[in-house]
């Protein structure tokens, strides 16, 4: 399994090698960018298809001395996310920027690489150095329109995520110091005769930690500003997996270090769905104010977090299955949604909803795009969107949170609100002579492809199951992880 | 197996490609008329299986309800493409493809997740249609939308209650969330309380999507009513209500689609008390019912959308218009208003007297007398402006012949129907023990609609009146308000100080540190 | 009113942080009467192999380069983001610094003790797998030559020295040293990272060239904490 | 043995105090980096021996403290310090477009 080191490794050769292209050799930028991109897509693709069954890979052959990468279901469902999503990143930036085009990828690249390492490390601390590199690297991503919004913004992101940045490493470390190991495999085994309540605490800390790096209200307010007036592609990524990415470091501690026992038994599992309810209400409320597209956006990417808390928090297999689907179809079609208004951004300068008047006419494939997505995302059939709320809300039911089951189609509704908002916004005609600037294929194709998947997994949800189908199994019963850490 | 529902979809797809007008007419043709003959080929008791994730999926299973409901959907299929071919444009040709291909694959679904999934697709399909179709019909289209997604949410969590509590998803009758499943139906065949989407719709979206719309979104309604929750007493009363509270309503409006909307809710209401009886003769009377009433209202829909099309306006005026300048489709109009009038040997007497046989309760009985009577009172006003009411209207334009071919393929087939009742019956093998033509029955039919001329004369003048707007009431929108005003104060909130946010998430680390000392379990 | 309320809000905070105050107390004094020394097995393998297994006899440096040297790449990461970011907000034209001129005996000593900072920093580089020190103290030691010209003499002065763009370079090449010799042990058919395991072996402990990788890795991580905090310190400074 | 534990807390709680109720930018990071340096001391009494000496091993040596958690010091400091320069750069930003340092006028961006 070299390919899961390289995985990691290639983003930040990347990067560096960018940083010495940009003094010195300024023609190989493009070759650089996309070959790395083409190369890092082969990567990923090995990974993936030898996740199952897990594998370890130890860094330095130092066993459990040192820090070991593992490669199962879950981390390569974020490695997919990032095969999805990265390529159409890459190009769709390569047009959209008119900024300095060689910090903005250095930063991607750096930010990849943080996810990457993020997913597969199996060490606590490694984490939390690598969820550095990527919240940093993020908040260098938003700043880059040099706007007094963005910096705003950014400002407002960098001391939220360093707050929750140091409530994780203060867990880290009280970890540490119970159990005298980093290791994600020992830490269970050295945690079980760890009185209850310390545990807990311990476990609020991880919790708060990333849930303010996830945006649950009322954790969310850097969430949307952040949002406002970043380059519309990096938002793609941001919403669809430096989000996720925290989510999925949460769901590593919660369920590999602490056990699904000890969830249901101090109470955790009840509490994050009923917060995931909250959240979405209200976020669903919010977006429905907002006049700014990316802010629009931004409130409802806070409520399918908070779909996707549900399905993961239920703690069955079904709930996991469910929630993990639901993070691949939301990066999809978030993604598709926000490169539909970075085309638009681009073409028009357009962000609030009154700008994109009439722009039905005038791109309609583009404009058919946005419907899809809209309508996937709000969870109506036959789109992805559906598929995985289906299976979210069976999930609740099954496992007797009827009231979570209630209020997310109650939720998928007030979403509808906002989202038909702009449709119908999207199709009225105006008299208005528009200045476009023709977006060429470049910007077009990668919406059409994330577009075309949320047709694609509505229709034959059973391609990603495939791979989803094997989450529980190392999630649910943290045996599995143990045995397969330690043996290797 | 080739399911016609199927075949409208690809028709849509097919309709994708560029293509010139004359391979336009030409694929819808081959789609419409090619999916009525599959139809009728299909045969009571065919299915087919699909394993769908943990689901086992009946997206085609055929009995005789499902086959009587799909050949008239097929075949108002085929004339309402017909009707609008000329009319509409491209994408919106499209849209109503997939609203009818996906109308007639809930007709013939087998399992709940099916007819979940082509419901919604209905309701998207024909949300866009009336978002696209014009300026004016935004809003409309929003409501609609809203209204509607609400009905199938509630539809979706009825079927999860059902999925619950009984493990499988066939479409048989409902053993829990009954009341769910209710509102569901009542949003898509405009119960009272429920209809403010209909007369909205109908009478802002332009003619051809009205007629579209009329044929199958309420019909629908009615059908997964007569599968789902049929035979429930008590809702007879309910659809006597909402029948009558159709007449107010119909008797003063000043718009000709308006009223024509509001009849239709009485219309469901003969279909809803049928229903509701639960009896087989009461069931089929309300599918007979389904299919008499899609051809008289929908050739009712159309030509009135002549008369939009030729006079630009729906006020009851520009009705005049028919008898002087348009001959075809004035007698489309006198055929379908014997046949809503109940009067013997047209098609509407038919199913309302077996409807009235199978009911034994004498309160229902007189309801549905009165039903009979407001129904054909309100279409006396509607032709006496037509044919009685002197007018000075001009054509300022032709209808198509298009349109004049797909409203007399239904008049001729209602003039058949009418005649030769059992028609129905043999086509799909639902006979039920009734002799149409015995005189207690012909008399029984004709009171109501000669008292409706007596009154019609004696009371003219309140009856043919311009009525002010009554009081316009939306709680839907009410609701809307508040939702908003909440919202706005949400949003005002974020007022953008960093140090409010850092305390809203100092209070929320508290809070959670408290929720997991104090076990939460008894909290929440 | 608006005075009670701003009165209340302040209590409240006062409240918040004392009752976090009371719960952290509370945790550290539960986990402080736990036994928990018994499972230190990792530390004390550490210190007990720890000289045999990787040849260093700064045990530090042998966590941080060898053991965890995943760690130090992901955290030389956070610093290249940090520097580039810095060099990537500041505009790239000359920003006057704030004029503050000095006696010319501080010029002096400056000029004077640069050498010797240089000498030190790269001792503490070189013997960072022996003694106190290595890559991280060393790069720090290193980056207050061009801090101190930047301080003494100008902006422009210290840039014209050390330019921006070389800065860059060695910092970028620092990382992807890093990463390079990382890839060695895979080249050599072992893991990323490896040192004592691949074929070149630990040597003996206590020896200036021991250790595996970790003088080398010390060097890579010098040089690149060095320009990456002369880089920071620049462009905090430009800024007006 | 516990008064450090208790200058933790202290610490921890003063930067969280200075954070949520400081207006001016730069005290809010200067609230941060007390946060931080809180967390280095905790880090280094995790791995705290009575009587230990520092880890190199070179000479004689009977007691030796924790490595790892001044390996993870090292770790924490640096990229503290990286976080806190990327934060001051951006409050120098700030300053410089919105001309105060005051968070109550820095609000742009609300709803």
């Amino acid at each position: 399994m070299e390919a899961a080191v390289l995985v990691i490794i290639s983003p930040l050769l990347t990067a560096f090698f960018l940083g010495i292209s940009r003094l010195y050799v300024k023609k190989i930028f493009f070759p650089l960018v996309t070959g790395s991109a083409i190369i890092y897509l082969y990567l990923l693709i090995l990974v993936i298809t030898n996740s199952y069954p897990a594998k370890v890979y130890s860094i330095g052959d130092w066993g459990m001395l040192g820090i070991n990468l593992m490669v199962d279901p879950f981390s390569s469902l974020f490695l997919l996310i990032i095969a999805i999503l990265f390529l159409p990143f890459i190009i769709f930036s390569m047009k959209y920027t008119k900024f300095i085009k060689h910090d903005y990828f250095i930063f991607a690249y750096l930010m990849i690489a943080g996810i990457s390492g993020m997913v597969l490390t199996a060490d606590l601390f490694n984490l939390y150095v690598f969820l550095e590199v990527s919240s940093l690297s993020s908040c260098a991503l938003s700043l880059q329109k040099k706007t007094d919004r963005g910096i705003e913004g950014t400002f407002k992101y960098l001391i939220m995520s360093t707050l929750g940045s140091f409530f994780i490493l203060l867990a880290t470390i009280l970890t540490y110091y119970l159990t005298g190991t980093l290791n994600m495999a020992e830490i269970p085994l050295a945690f079980e005769d760890i009185p209850f309540k310390i545990k807990s605490t311990i476990m609020a800390f991880f919790v708060f930690g990333y849930a303010l790096k996830i945006g649950l209200i009322p954790l969310h307010a850097w969430l949307p500003d952040a949002y406002e007036d970043s380059p519309i592609p990096y938002n793609v990524l941001s919403s669809g997996l430096v989000m996720k990415s925290a989510l999925y470091a949460l769901i590593r501690i919660l369920y590999i270090m602490f056990g699904i026992d000890f969830l249901d038994e101090s109470g955790m599992l009840t509490i994050v769905v009923f917060w995931g309810v909250i959240t979405f209400l209200i976020a669903h409320c919010l977006a429905f104010q907002q006049s700014n597209l990316n802010r629009l956006l931004a409130y409802s990417s806070i409520a399918q977090i908070a779909y996707i808390m549900i399905g993961l928090f239920v703690g069955t297999e079904a709930g996991l299955i469910a929630g993990s689907f639901h993070i691949l179809n939301h990066a999809i079609m978030k993604g598709a949604l926000f490169l539909v208004v970075g085309i638009f951004n681009y073409s028009l300068t357009a962000v609030e909803i009154e700008d994109i008047k009439g722009l039905g006419y005038k791109f309609p494939i583009i404009s058919f795009t946005f419907v899809v997505a809209s309508l996937a995302i709000v969870g109506l059939p036959p789109f992805n969107g559906f598929m995985s709320k289906w299976l979210i809300v069976e999930a609740a039911l099954e496992a007797d949170f009827v009231y979570a089951a209630f209020f997310i189609l109650v939720g998928t509704f007030l979403s509808l609100t906002y989202y038909l908002k702009v449709i119908v916004t999207l199709y009225t005609k105006t008299e208005e002579e528009l200045l476009i600037e023709e977006p060429g294929l470049s910007l077009k194709l990668p919406t059409i492809f994330l577009g075309s998947l949320c047709i694609v997994f509505g229709i034959v949800p059973s391609l990603p199951l495939s791979l989803m189908n094997k989450i529980p199994k190392f999630l649910l019963d943290n045996g599995e992880y143990i045995r397969i850490l330690l043996g290797g | 197996m080739l399911t016609p529902g199927f075949l409208y979809i690809t028709g849509a797809l097919l309709l994708l490609l560029p293509i010139n007008n004359k391979i336009k007419y030409i694929i819808s043709f081959l789609i419409t008329a090619g999916a009525l003959i599959v139809t009728f080929y299909l045969i009571p008791g065919n299915s087919l299986q699909l394993d769908f994730l943990k689901l086992t999926l009946i997206p085609i299973k055929v009995d005789s309800i499902s086959k009587l409901t799909g050949l008239i959907f097929a075949f108002a299929g085929l004339a309402a493409v017909i009707y609008s071919i000329n009319i509409c444009s491209l994408p919106n040709l499209r849209l109503i493809f997939v609203f009818i291909g996906s109308a007639l694959t809930v007709v013939f679904s087998g399992d709940l997740f099916t007819l979940y999934v082509f419901w919604e697709l209905m309701t998207i399909s024909s949300s866009f249609l009336i978002i696209m179709a014009s300026d004016f019909t935004k809003k409309t289209g929003y409501y609609y939308f809203l209204m509607h997604v609400a009905g199938s949410l509630s539809l979706l969590w009825g079927i999860f209650l059902q999925y619950s509590a009984t493990g499988s998803l066939s479409l048989n009758a409902i053993e829990a969330g009954t009341p769910f499943f209710l509102i569901a139906i009542a949003v898509k065949l405009a119960f009272v309380g429920f209809h403010t989407w209909m007369p909205l719709v109908y009478s802002k979206a332009p003619f051809y999507v009205a007629v579209v719309l009329s044929i199958y979104t309420t019909k629908v309604g009615v059908y997964v009513m007569a599968r789902l929750v049929s035979g429930i007493n008590i809702l007879a009363y309910a659809g006597l209500i909402s029948a009558l509270f159709g007449i107010v309503m119909a008797l003063r409006q000043n718009q000709v689609l308006k009223l024509l909307s509001y009849s239709i809710i009485i219309q469901v209401g003969y279909m809803i008390i049928g229903i509701s009886i639960g009896t087989a003769a009461g069931i089929s009377g309300a599918m007979f019912h389904l299919v008499n009433h899609i051809l008289y209202k929908t050739v009712l829909f159309m030509a009135v959308g002549v008369v939009i099309y030729t006079t630009g306006k729906d006020d009851f005026e520009n009705l005049g218009i028919m008898r002087s300048k348009l001959p075809v489709t004035s007698i489309a109009t006198l055929v379908a208003f014997l046949g809503i009038a109940g009067v013997p040997f047209f098609n509407g007497y038919m199913s309302k007297s077996l409807i009235k046989d199978a009911l034994h309760e004498p309160l229902l009985k007189w309801g549905l007398d009165l039903m009979s009577f407001g129904t054909s009172l309100l279409f006396l006003k509607f032709i006496y402006y037509a044919f009685f009411k002197n007018s000075t209207m001009n054509l300022a334009k032709k209808p198509t012949i298009s349109m004049q071919l797909g409203m007399g393929f239904l008049t001729v087939m209602m003039i058949l129907i009418g005649i030769h009742p059992y028609l129905l019956e043999n086509l799909t093998n639902m006979h039920v023990d009734f002799n149409y033509f015995e005189m207690k029955h012909i008399l029984s039919g004709m009171q109501p609609f000669l008292w409706s001329i007596l009154i019609f004369i004696l009371f003219k003048k309140y009856v043919v009146k311009k009525y002010d707007r009554l009081l316009y009431y939306d709680m839907y929108r009410k609701m809307a308000t508040l939702f908003v005003a909440t919202g706005y104060q949400l949003s005002n909130y974020h007022d953008g100080k960093l140090n409010k946010y850092l305390l809203w998430a100092t209070t929320t680390l508290i809070i959670l540190l408290f929720l997991l000392m104090f076990n939460s379990h008894l909290l929440l | 009113m608006s005075r009670l309320n701003e009165r209340f809000k302040k209590l409240y905070k006062i409240g918040l942080v004392i009752t976090f105050a009371i719960f952290l107390f509370f945790l550290f004094y539960d986990i402080h009467n736990l036994d928990s020394d018994g499972k230190r097995y990792l530390s004390e393998h550490y210190i007990s192999e720890g000289v045999q297994e990787t040849g260093a006899t700064n045990l530090v440096a042998s966590v941080l380069y060898d053991y965890r040297a995943f760690d130090t790449l992901g955290e030389a990461t956070v610093i290249l983001t940090a520097a580039t970011i810095l060099a990537f907000l500041v505009p790239i034209t000359k920003a006057t610094m704030f004029g503050t001129t000095f006696k010319s005996i501080v010029n002096q000593t400056i000029t004077l003790i640069i050498p010797f900072l240089a000498v030190l920093g790269a001792y503490l580089l070189l013997f960072g797998h022996l003694s106190p020190g290595g890559g991280f103290v060393g790069g720090v030691v290193l980056s207050v030559i061009p801090i101190l010209l930047t301080i003494t003499y100008s902006v422009d002065f210290s840039e014209y020295i050390f330019k921006p763009a070389q800065k860059k370079l060695v910092e970028n090449i620092g990382a992807i040293g890093f990463v390079l010799l990382g890839l060695l042990g895979v080249f050599t058919g072992s893991n990323f990272l490896a040192s004592g395991q691949a074929p070149f072996g630990t040597g003996s402990a206590g020896e200036v060239f021991s250790a595996g990788l970790i003088p080398y890795l010390n060097l890579m991580i010098g040089l690149k904490v060095g320009a990456g905090l002369a880089i920071i310190f620049n462009s905090l400074i430009k800024e007006k | 043995m516990e008064i450090p534990y208790v200058v933790v807390i202290i610490l921890f709680c003063l930067g969280m105090y200075t954070i949520i109720t400081k207006k001016n930018l730069i005290k809010i990071v200067i609230g941060f980096t007390i946060v931080e340096s809180s967390l280095i001391l905790l880090l280094m009494l995790v791995g705290y021996k009575p009587d230990g000496t520092a880890p190199i091993l070179d000479k004689g040596y009977e007691i030796v403290v924790d490595p790892i958690p001044q390996a993870l010091a090292l770790t924490t400091i640096v990229i503290g310090g990286s976080v806190t320069a990327v934060m001051l750069a951006v409050v120098i930003k700030i300053h410089k477009r919105y001309r105060t340092l005051n968070i109550d006028e820095i609000r742009k961006l609300r709803g």
